[in-house]
């Protein structure tokens, strides 16, 4: 027994066409929206419904619907294949039925149309309360309250005389920062660079000629007015100057006679 | 509410002033910012509303929220115009009733429940309605958006609280809140044999 | 006003529903024509804004129409300032000191000092908070307007005048004449030879 046999014989049944099926198909929200009125039709409890009864008579709507030459949406048709499969297994003896069984199946059906059923009447039951705007007002001319916004401004003395300090601060000339650095002048550093040259009779590093333990700014400066010195010292010819290649360690020698340095 | 009626106090006359100029219903918290550090509110507004409990007006409270209106039973002299206010499809009412019944919830959930897809028209006006707001997303894959109900709600269809929506509890312990595969699971432990499902076979 | 509180009437009671819910202000014939050929609307209206008189809300009759109003002495709670503390911004705050310490001072003198424009809404927001006042006109080409600070202004910030502003050598006494940008460059400045040096001597 095909499906479409199926629906021809539950179009030409008994089931005189009530009023649900003069309905125009539009009217019903989908497939599931069909089945719970017609399930309503049953006029008995949804508890008590006959899903197979409500499988004939929705195919049965299917096959009307159709007739009168509506559109069908695809969303009934799918439904309408699968209540045919239902029926069909559900007429199936016991031992010939598929996992899942058509009893889960029919149970499952039952299930959604309960609960669409618990929450349409919930709906209506919301709709038919005492709605403010309807059935109850508020007041018709409330005066309003009016909030009015206050902002309290906060600012604390410091907050105040450290703004200045830094509008001070900000706009002021900063020759005097430059003064509080740490530095080697260059006439200590020609000093120094000429006393130690003295004793060193052989290429020697630039930074060993620096003060023990400089770093930070003074070292930076120690660094670079010894560097000052050393050209100083060279244009004196008291120095002679080796750098191997740019960037590169810069290595100096007492410029005295060859002849001193053997005697010493 | 001792009905001392006659001079009513300070506070009692300061909490009927601010709700009655009020345009919107008023917390608890919003009465106390209006009337300063007032000795009880909630106190004070149990003795007014039971003071208004018989009259024309009354005062109720709507998800923590404080207004007057006029007595339910006074509707056939003010309906002047029989127009709903918010005259709502079907649709709308059903999903209206989902997400209060449910929330919160996601379309697709909402979806499964009326067997049909969910028209973008119909949470938009729920919502445009101020009944309906998004409440955060459910922390599945896709982490959709999840629909809840708002105190206007509560305020619109003269509910205390959500506890109050009607049928809620046989509602809740019929199951019939719960999703469908999990009634299932439920049902197929008890086995289906027993229901009336396959008994109707001899009716035609 | 006989105070038969309790149980008001029917006519009562829709007398109170109709005047509540109006928009505006009813009549006597407005009231018969919704409640119906009523007994004595009146002398139910003399009763109801009997009842009401000591309320919080009243019943008043102004040119042969009533309405309810709140209360003339609850006025105070319908408007209320919500007090809001703010920060002063950085700009308002040395906009401020400089007038404080210069004024009387015009806008373009403020900009001198500061070394950066200044929004006239920095200026609206101290005049807002009372701080600082217009302080007539400097005579000089344009007459720029000239602001000085006020009473508020010393109350405020605990000062029993002007001079007890710390001067100068107080403020560079105390650190806060020293540069921002100066010092965090001090300080960057040791961090990065301290690294140097753990470097060098891993490198030998």
């Amino acid at each position: 027994m095909s499906a479409a046999d199926d629906m021809a014989d539950l179009f030409e049944s008994r089931r005189a066409p009530d009023e649900v099926l003069t309905v125009s198909f539009e009217s019903w929200e989908g497939p599931l929206d069909l089945l719970l009125n017609l399930a309503r039709s049953q006029k008995v409890d949804l508890r008590e419904i006959s899903i197979l009864a409500l499988v004939e008579q929705y195919l049965e709507f299917i096959a009307g619907a159709r007739a009168m030459k509506l559109e069908l949406a695809a969303d009934y048709l799918v439904m309408a294949a699968w209540l045919a499969y239902l029926k069909s297994a559900m007429l199936l003896p016991k031992a010939e039925q598929e996992e899942p069984s058509p009893e889960e199946l029919a149970l499952r059906l039952h299930l959604r149309l309960q609960r669409l059923a618990a929450m349409r009447d919930a709906g209506a039951r919301l709709m038919a309360r005492d709605r403010l705007g309807r059935d109850v007002f508020p007041r018709g001319a409330p005066e309003g309250l009016r909030v009015d916004k206050v902002s309290i401004w906060q600012a604390s003395l410091y907050d105040l005389i450290a703004a200045y300090g830094q509008v001070k601060a900000r706009t002021r000339p900063v020759t005097h920062v430059v003064a509080r650095r740490p530095v080697m002048t260059l006439d200590e550093a020609i000093a120094r660079v000429g006393r130690l040259i003295g004793t060193r009779l052989d290429w020697t590093r630039l930074e060993s000629f620096l003060p023990e333990g400089v770093s930070g700014p003074l070292g930076r400066s120690a660094l670079a007015s010894s560097f000052v010195a050393v050209l100083e010292l060279a244009k004196q010819g008291r120095v002679d100057i080796r750098q191997e290649g740019i960037f590169e360690p810069i290595f100096l020698r007492n410029a005295a006679p060859s002849g001193h340095e053997i005697a010493s | 509410m001792t009905g001392g009626e006659g001079e009513p106090d300070d506070l009692l006359r300061a909490l009927e002033a601010a709700l009655f100029a009020s345009t919107e219903p008023l917390t608890v918290a919003q009465l106390r910012q209006l009337l300063g550090e007032a000795p009880d509110i909630p106190a004070g507004l149990r003795a007014l509303s039971g003071h208004y409990a018989g009259r024309g007006v009354n005062l109720v409270e709507r998800g923590g929220r404080w207004h007057f209106q006029t007595a339910a039973d006074m509707a056939h002299l003010l309906r002047r115009d029989r127009e709903e206010p918010r005259k709502l499809s079907r649709a709308g009412m059903e999903t209206l009733a989902i997400i209060a019944y449910h929330e919160p919830v996601s379309r697709a959930e909402i979806e499964a429940i009326r067997g049909v897809q969910v028209a973008k028209g119909t949470l938009d006006v729920l919502m445009e309605a101020g009944w309906i707001r998004p409440a955060g997303r459910k922390e599945v894959p896709g982490r959709p958006l999840l629909y809840a109900t708002t105190a206007e709600f509560l305020t619109h269809f003269g509910l205390s609280s959500r506890r109050d929506l009607p049928g809620l509890e046989d509602l809740r312990a019929a199951g019939l809140l719960d999703p469908v595969d999990l009634a299932m699971e439920g049902m197929l432990e008890r086995t289906v044999t027993e229901s009336s499902l396959e008994n109707d076979e001899g009716d035609d």
